[in-house]
């Protein structure tokens, strides 16, 4: 019952909810903060797994630091578009009304 | 030689084109009377020919035999004659180029049925002589003639799909081929022609006015104009007769059955035509119940022959006797109702009495054709040779009573020509064209013998 | 491969032509009508040239593998030329009509663009050497036709585009899905004078049976068998040189055509009547032939009457394919050619009355014959052809197709035939009647005065040419070029030996 | 009353997602546990990345494409931010906020946070750092000035500010090409030189991604009235 | 030889999206111009080399995978890189003429455009999961921001509901990469696809995880509700881009793992599921597409519903004999390339319609067969190709997985293949119906510059002739996903 087991179950857990809070809220900024759950979910089980069968494994910390980066400028896009989205229409979150294009 | 045969054919077919401009149609009028000529010369200078062209149609082939010339000389001689009484007539009437079309096409059907030897090309010609045909009996244009032209065209139709039906079979009988002949011979082997023959009698004897398909006759006959009625009862209706010779398998097998059958109705045509004739009001009509009951004199030899094929040989050259007789006097007789009589009651009396002498030979008062051709007839039917021949005592008192039929009929005819009003002036040239063929017709026992 | 270029030059003529016409401004009338004159002419030349070398026993073809395991075949064998000869010769009659027809109308560049893409495709088909090549250029056809029927751009015009479409990409879908299966059962079958099957185990029959189902119906669409005819009249609404070339020659012979290629050259006759299909297709055949007659009888509209006339007529191809036996196959190729012959020559006269009288119902042509005498002339003769009166074309097909009924002892195919003869004459009759036996009543609709003769010189003589041409094939029948000796030839080497 | 059911269904979906996430998971910790391949590769060539902290060797040599194309995908982020932006400058007056113990404190901060960016650059060739932390830090530096109201001169869409976007990503690839262009494979730095290549990528890099890092939150949307239009045509 | 042009491929593209960031308008359309024909080139000579030699493995950096990352140079990738060559230029050049000079934010296009230029590359050659996932990431970002050019308040939401979409798809992909690497220990394809033999359950689920999140990336139809108005808002060049070439690159990467990973784990049933999905994709997006009023929405609809077809795959892949299986994959292989070519000369003449036209909407066609014949006729061709109907290669693709569908047995995607045909039609013909309308007035539209119309005609002509040389195009992609391949 090493400690990486713990992350690894936090990260499931966290894989969940964040998955959860991407498709059921619909205010976009709480949607990006679920999506960034789901990031460092699924980034733990990617560290967590490995190092619990052998140990830390550099390789891991490389693919995390990249992904990281990547959400980062993921999230930093995402709040760009939604400040100016809220800028010009005043709404916080997307349209759901039946839409003919739904 | 085959030239001389196309020749015929193609002449009237090529002056059908004339019709188009006024003054081509000036021309047209003159040739109109001489237009079988070439058929004419055929008739009399051929005895014996069969030209086969293998491309023409499905192999097509010219053919002339003794069978055949007399049709030939009576059809030439019919047209020739009803062709100067029309142009006498007709001139110039309204709607001259629908007639003018008409005729020739017909004329030309007429003469291709005759010469051609291969059924195609019999069939052809019997298609365009009836469709042409449909065009001079509605060329009145009056709601009567519509009708008329309506019931012709209904009953033709049907009859050449009947026909056609029947040579389909015929042909498949003969193995494929197209010839007559052929079929003719394939008929008589055959073990069960019973369809094939039914629809080609069916077939022709919607032309040749076979009982319960006669209707269309005495509707027709009397709204065409004269020299077309002429022609109709004279030349048309012998086609059929001419189909029945040439296909049916006479003098090869005998076919009791049938033969009854077509005697009977030989009889019922001679009997009851000639009674329904009677009480009519227009003497064209009663010409055209005439025709239906001479003609029903052929189609009892014909199926004397039938019953009895030994009878074939003797009786051959009876048809051909009997079509010129029929025609020449028939198309006398109605060229004879368009005449104008003189209004002096002498000259008018001594007129009736001109017209009324084809009639008589027609009744077959002796010394005329008719009686030969009745006596022929009386003769080979009780003669020893038909043996099997049924109702053999009773035919010749038949026929006695058909002539004296035929007789009240003829004067029932005379009496309405009596009742017509007289003018005045008296056209020389409609006179003229019935002397021609009155006179064709009388003088036939003289020039037949040497031409059969 | 002897002669591999000639079959690829006639598809290319056209091709050629139509991109060249579809690049012309619109403005450019001369030259396109040079363009359309001289492609025809050279598209006849060549298809004559191989006829003559088929004739020899020469072979053209071209084979190359287009996808993985099948191959795109063209291959001119005879039966091709007889289709091939009645497209070309007819398509340049009907370029000139169409160029006197369409005369000051828009979009013309558009129309001959399609018009040569059409014909491109119907003798690709014509040429086409096995199941693959031929669907190829069938749905191209399909593709290529669609513009022509909605040329005029009207409502009706594009209502009656869409119904065609349904119909016709419905019965596409249906023929891939016949092809697809058959070439997974059978493989790339290239199409052979006596079919393949013969020798198939008996366990695929009911599969093979289903397939035939499959490609007839697909291919039934375009031959407007009954179920699937509906298409027809309604695309009546296109210009008449489009029903005219749709009618008479593209679209229905190519459905007709396919089935043969379908009987005789995948399944070959005598296995196609041991699996017992010829019978049903028979009776679907037959029940065509009355049906499209019957419907014909009471249409008001003469075009959509010669469009019901098609429908029975086309059947009686398939009529003649269904008889077992070489004088069934002659009458029904024979007719692939009477059929389009006189259809043509019908067509062009109704476009005639219609272009230069404003006439499209019946009962309007009334006096018609004196009006236009050489148009209605072309029309009767048409029309007496179509009844099957000797010594015209239409007589040559019942006559043979009544002896291959007798002689494939299907003997109830002669009463149909003659019924249908009637009810020819039924529908055919009265409008003869009324063009010459009828006085004119009151002045014509919209009577327009096109040239010094009778109507437009290029709207008159294409159809007196075709109606010289339906007598000249009717008379000389049995002469060694006519199309009955071409047939011959053909069903001659259909039948195994 | 359809939104209900959608809720609930994906609810559902997302619930049966972590159960059989947690299943698999539990497959996974059972596996026995033996050397990695990988990591016994990795200490061998380590000594050839030119580099002794791991992580940063496998960053910076081992999966140097990942890291180029990470780069790409700020730098795509920096781009799509400043298009956005409406009008010449970056400014937003209405966050400046001329607090002077905001300006003392600064004055302290600023310079302790790019010694400590220089540092962290440093040393992450033997221990955990490198550009992105030091980038980080830069970008941190940048918003506390912002947030005082320091004037940026370069932080309008300009060249200046696209050419710092750039700057990095492009020192990246031309060394990439370097390798490929001497026959080798395209990143792979020529032998004994790579310690140094990477480290002056990893300066190029911490400068851009600073930069960017700030043109992202700085690229807010302007005041309305200056805005220049809805956007592009029909 | 092999590594130069591999080194130029890869440079290039990202090279220039620097270039660009730097230039104004029309002088980084200038340098783009240069830059499409070198990568056109580059692309080219990669295709001849491969097609003769054979493909080979490229090791970045000069590590060898497991530690390096390999990328797979194979006969069916270098044929996807070409094709992004000819449909980026396309796309470019028209971009250049389509795009109006004059606006502020006009000029970041090239950057943007040169990097999905490079991330589309990057995923094609890619052979490592990880590197993978930074490709597609790179795809997105470049393809939201192309979307969001302008910045009007619908590209924004467009943008967003597709950025959001796609971020939950790309995280769902790594969770399943992560799972693979915990059980696997290496990150290469072929590595994983060896140890596959003796995987557990979980590499099954994260088979399932992994495609399920690509298959939201390539707008399956459960997923598919970002893909109309993204494409539909964005620019006719970026839709020709976004539909023709991004939304293929998601069902790349799950076709690669799916023919790794899929026949060894036992996982039917996830490619029936993915079948019935495409099923239904092109049945409601074709139902969608005949329903839209405005053209480009039709046309992306119509995106939707040809997804469809690419994802019959996954079943006729799995569980059926080697033959028929490499029969659906040259079938995809054909569907995917022509739907590129056909689907980005639509995008295209429906933006050249569309600026003529001054209007969106369908019904404001009319009259337009006569006054602008060129560009009606190469929507048309693009429409023969994506109804299936031949010479094109739709056709080719059609005919290849009904044989490949019936020969497996699995005969209902034959049943879905026709019906989708026809579906094709009914909303390609309701364009020809509505621009053959005849219009009374004289020429209502304006003319856009000749050269603007001849691109989508090269393209749609490409894509009718693509039917015509299937087979040396298949022949060229030898054993298609991975055979044998030589490294260097």
């Amino acid at each position: 019952m090493t400690s990486a087991l713990l992350y690894v179950l936090a990260g499931a857990l966290l894989c969940g909810g964040g998955l959860a809070g991407c498709l059921l809220v619909r205010h976009l900024l709480r949607r990006l903060l679920a999506f960034n759950l789901l990031g460092s979910g699924v980034f733990l089980l990617l560290v967590g797994l490995p190092a619990h069968r052998h140990g830390s494994d550099p390789v891991t910390h490389a693919l995390v630091l990249t992904g990281i980066v990547v959400a980062v400028a993921a999230t930093a896009l995402a709040l760009v578009l939604i400040r100016r989205y809220f800028h010009l229409t005043g709404r916080v979150s997307l349209p759901t009304g039946r839409q003919e294009d739904r | 030689m085959s030239w001389a045969f196309s020749a015929a054919v193609l002449l009237p077919l090529l002056a059908a084109s004339l019709v188009a401009t006024g003054s081509t149609r000036f021309l047209l009028w003159r040739l109109l009377p001489w237009l079988p000529l070439p058929a004419l010369l055929l008739a009399t200078q051929v005895r014996d020919a069969s030209v086969d062209i293998p491309w023409l149609m499905l192999g097509a082939r010219w053919q002339l035999d003794t069978l055949r010339s007399p049709f030939l000389l009576a059809a030439s001689l019919l047209w020739g004659g009803a062709g100067l009484y029309a142009r006498a007539v007709l001139e110039g009437a309204e709607r001259e180029r629908w007639f003018l079309s008409s005729w020739c096409l017909a004329l030309a059907g007429n003469l291709w049925l005759i010469v051609a030897g291969d059924a195609v090309g019999f069939y052809a010609g019997f298609a365009l002589m009836t469709f042409a045909a449909w065009g001079l009996v509605v060329h009145a244009d009056s709601p009567r003639a519509l009708w008329a032209g309506k019931v012709y065209i209904a009953m033709a139709v049907l009859g050449e799909l009947a026909l056609l039906a029947g040579l389909l079979l015929a042909s498949e009988l003969a193995g494929g081929s197209v010839l007559l002949a052929e079929m003719a011979t394939a008929l008589g082997r055959s073990q069960q022609p019973g369809l094939a023959l039914g629809l080609l009698l069916t077939g022709f004897g919607v032309k040749a006015g076979l009982p319960l398909l006669h209707f269309w006759l005495p509707l027709a006959h009397p709204v065409a104009p004269t020299p077309a009625s002429a022609v109709l009862s004279g030349a048309m209706i012998k086609a059929g007769l001419l189909g029945w010779l040439v296909v049916l398998p006479l003098g090869l097998t005998s076919l009791p059955a049938w033969g009854t059958m077509v005697m009977a109705l030989g009889l019922i045509a001679l009997l009851g035509a000639a009674l329904r004739g009677i009480w009519t009001r227009e003497a064209k009509t009663v010409l055209a119940w005439s025709s239906i009951s001479q003609m029903g004199l052929a189609t009892l030899m014909l199926g004397a022959v039938l019953v009895e094929p030994a009878l074939w040989w003797l009786v051959s050259g009876w048809f051909g006797l009997f079509v010129l007789h029929h025609g020449l006097a028939k198309g006398a007789l109605f060229l004879s109702v368009g005449l104008s009589l003189p209004g002096a009651p002498v000259a008018r009396g001594l007129a009736l009495l001109v017209v009324a002498l084809p009639a008589l030979s027609v009744i077959g008062l002796p010394l005329t054709s008719g009686e030969a051709v009745k006596r022929w007839l009386k003769d080979s039917v009780s003669g020893d040779l038909a043996g099997a021949v049924p109702w053999q005592p009773w035919l010749p008192h038949l026929l006695s009573l058909s002539t004296l039929l035929t007789l009240l009929l003829l004067l029932r005819w005379w009496w309405l020509l009596r009742s017509g009003d007289g003018s005045t002036a008296v056209a020389t040239l409609p006179w003229v064209a019935w002397l021609l063929l009155a006179a064709l017709s009388l003088g036939l026992p003289l020039y037949a013998p040497i031409l059969l | 491969m002897s002669g591999a270029w000639l079959p690829l030059a006639t598809l290319a003529t056209s091709l050629l032509a139509s991109l060249i016409i579809f690049a012309l401004p619109e403005h450019r009338h001369s030259i396109r009508t040079t363009v359309n004159i001289l492609a025809a002419t050279l598209k006849l030349a060549l298809v004559a040239a191989m006829t003559w070398g088929v004739f020899q026993g020469r072979f053209y073809g071209i084979s190359y593998e287009m996808l993985p395991g099948v191959r795109f075949v063209l291959r001119a064998d005879a039966v091709a030329m007889l289709f091939a000869g009645l497209s070309a010769l007819l398509w340049l009659f009907t370029t000139l009509y169409a160029v006197g027809y369409l005369e000051g109308s828009p979009n013309r560049s558009r129309f001959f663009g399609f018009f040569s893409l059409c014909v491109a495709s119907t003798l690709g088909i014509a040429l086409a050497g096995n199941l693959f090549t031929f669907f190829l250029f069938y749905e191209m056809l399909t593709l290529s036709t669609y513009p022509l029927v909605v040329h005029r751009g009207t409502p009706k015009a594009l209502r009656a585009g869409r119904q065609y479409i349904i119909y016709t990409l419905g019965g596409g879908a249906v023929l891939l899905l016949g092809v697809v299966l058959l070439y997974q059962l059978e493989g790339d079958l290239a199409f052979r004078e006596t079919g393949h099957l013969m020798g198939s185990d008996p366990a695929r029959y009911p599969a093979l049976i289903g397939i035939f189902a499959l490609l007839v119906a697909g291919l039934g669409v375009k031959a407007a068998l009954v179920p699937l005819h509906g298409w027809l009249p309604t695309a009546m609404v296109a210009p008449a040189p489009v029903s005219a070339l749709l009618h008479a020659v593209a679209v229905v012979k190519a459905g007709a055509f396919g089935i043969v290629r379908v009987v005789y050259d995948i399944y070959g006759i005598d296995f196609a009547a041991s699996l017992g299909v010829l019978e049903p297709l028979a009776w679907v055949a037959a029940f065509t032939v009355i049906y499209g007659s019957l419907r014909a009888l009471w249409q008001s509209d003469l075009k959509r009457r010669l469009a019901f006339s098609t429908v029975s007529q086309i059947a009686y191809i398939v009529l003649g394919i269904s008889l077992f036996g070489p004088l069934g196959t002659v009458g029904g190729l024979v007719h692939l050619l009477h059929q389009g012959i006189m259809k043509v020559t019908l067509f062009f006269c109704a476009g005639n009355y219609a272009e230069t009288l404003g006439v499209h119902r019946v009962d309007e042509l009334d006096g018609a014959g004196p009006r236009m005498p050489l148009t209605s002339l072309a029309f009767t003769v048409a029309a007496f052809g179509m009844i099957g009166i000797p010594p015209l074309a239409g007589f040559v097909t019942k006559w043979m197709l009544g002896r291959g009924a007798l002689a494939a002892d299907m003997a109830w195919v002669i009463p149909v035939l003659l019924l249908s003869s009637l009810l020819n004459a039924l529908y055919f009759l009265p409008i003869v009647y009324r063009l010459w036996f009828r006085p004119l009543r009151g002045d014509w609709p919209a009577e327009r005065a096109l040239g010094r003769l009778e109507t437009h010189a290029l709207l008159l003589w294409p159809p007196v040419f075709t109606a010289v041409l339906t007598v000249l094939v009717g008379v000389l029948a049995a002469a060694p070029f006519s199309p009955l000796a071409w047939a011959d030839l053909v069903a001659l080497r259909m039948y195994l030996p | 009353m359809i939104e209900r059911a959608r809720q609930a269904l994906l609810g559902a979906a997302c619930l049966l997602f972590t159960v059989c996430l947690l299943w698999a998971v539990r497959h996974l910790v059972a596996l026995p546990a033996e050397q990695q391949a990988l990591s016994v590769l990795l200490s061998r060539w380590l000594p050839d990345s030119g580099v002794s902290h791991p992580v940063t060797a496998v960053l910076l040599n081992f999966r140097s494409y990942d890291t180029l194309l990470e780069i790409g995908v700020l730098v795509i982020a920096g781009m799509v931010g400043i298009s956005l932006a409406r009008t010449s400058a970056l400014e937003d007056p209405a966050m400046r906020s001329a607090d002077p113990l905001l300006h003392a404190l600064l004055r302290l901060f600023l310079p302790l946070l790019v010694l400590l960016a220089g540092w962290l650059l440093w040393a992450g060739s033997s221990r955990p750092g490198g550009a992105f932390q030091a980038g980080a830090l830069l970008a941190a530096a940048g918003v506390l000035g912002r947030l005082a109201g320091l004037p940026m001169a370069f932080l309008r869409p300009g060249t200046l500010l696209r050419a710092g976007l750039v700057l990095g990503f492009s020192v990246f690839l031309l060394i990439a090409l370097l390798g490929a262009l001497d026959g080798r494979a395209f990143l792979a730095y020529p032998p004994g030189l790579a310690g140094a290549l990477i480290l002056v990528i990893e300066a190029g890099l911490s400068l851009s991604i600073g930069m960017i890092l700030l043109a992202l939150f700085v690229s807010a949307p302007v005041a309305p009235e200056e805005d220049a239009d809805g956007g592009p045509p029909a | 030889m092999s590594s130069l042009l591999m080194a130029g491929l890869l440079f290039t593209p990202l090279a220039w999206a620097v270039l660009c960031l730097l230039l104004a308008f029309r002088a980084a359309r200038l340098a783009s111009v240069i830059g499409m024909l070198l990568q056109m080139a580059l692309s080219l000579a990669l295709w001849a080399w491969v097609a003769e030699q054979g493909g080979f493995f490229y090791h970045l950096g000069g590590w060898a995978p497991p530690l390096g990352i390999g990328l797979r140079v194979d006969g069916l990738a270098v044929t996807f890189v070409l094709l992004t060559a000819l449909v980026g230029a396309a796309c470019g050049l028209h971009a250049g003429l389509y795009l109006d000079p004059s606006r502020p934010w006009q000029r970041y296009f090239w950057p943007l455009f040169w990097m999905l230029w490079a991330g589309l590359n990057a995923v094609w050659l890619a052979g490592d999961l990880f590197n993978l996932y930074v490709g597609l990431e790179l795809i997105t970002l470049a393809a939201v921001g192309l979307v969001v050019l302008g910045g009007a308040a619908p590209a924004l939401e467009a943008a967003l509901r597709y950025l959001f979409a796609a971020l939950i798809g790309s995280l769902a992909y790594l969770l399943g990469v992560a799972l693979l690497y915990a059980e696997f220990g290496s990150l290469s394809l072929v590595g994983v696809g060896e140890g596959a033999g003796s995987a557990s359950p979980a590499a099954s689920f994260a088979l399932l995880i992994m495609l399920f999140g690509l298959a939201v990336k390539a707008a399956l139809f459960p997923g598919h509700t970002w893909l109309p108005p993204a494409h539909g808002i964005a620019r006719a060049p970026v839709s020709a881009l976004l539909s023709g070439l991004v939304v293929k690159a998601a069902f790349y990467v799950a076709a690669r793992v799916w023919l790794e990973l899929g026949p060894a784990l036992e996982a039917a049933v996830v490619g029936v599921l993915l079948g019935v999905a495409g099923s239904a994709a092109v049945c409601w997006g074709s139902w969608q597409a005949l329903r839209q009023p405005q053209l480009k929405l039709v046309v992306a609809w119509s995106s939707v519903a040809q997804i469809g077809y690419l994802f019959l795959l996954f079943p006729l892949s799995h569980g059926v004999p080697e033959a028929v299986s490499l029969q659906a994959q040259q079938g995809v292989t054909l569907q995917v390339i022509s739907h590129a070519l056909a689907k980005s000369a639509m995008f295209l003449a429906a933006g050249n319609l569309i600026l003529s036209v001054r209007s969106k909407r369908v019904e404001a066609l009319a009259g337009v067969s006569r006054y602008l014949p060129l560009s009606l006729f190469s929507f048309g061709l693009a429409g023969v190709s994506l109804m299936g109907m031949p010479p094109s290669g739709g056709f080719a693709a059609k005919w290849l997985l009904l044989q490949a569908s019936l020969a497996s047995g699995q005969w209902w995607w034959a049943a879905v293949l026709l019906v989708g045909g026809l579906l094709a039609a009914a909303y390609v013909f309701r364009i020809y119906r509505a621009s053959f309308q005849e219009v009374e007035e004289s020429d209502p539209f304006y003319h856009p510059p000749r050269s603007l119309e001849i691109i989508p005609l090269v393209l749609a002509l490409l894509a009718l002739g693509l039917g015509l040389v299937a087979e040396p195009v298949l022949s060229v992609l030898g054993l298609p996903f991975g055979g044998e391949v030589l490294s260097p």
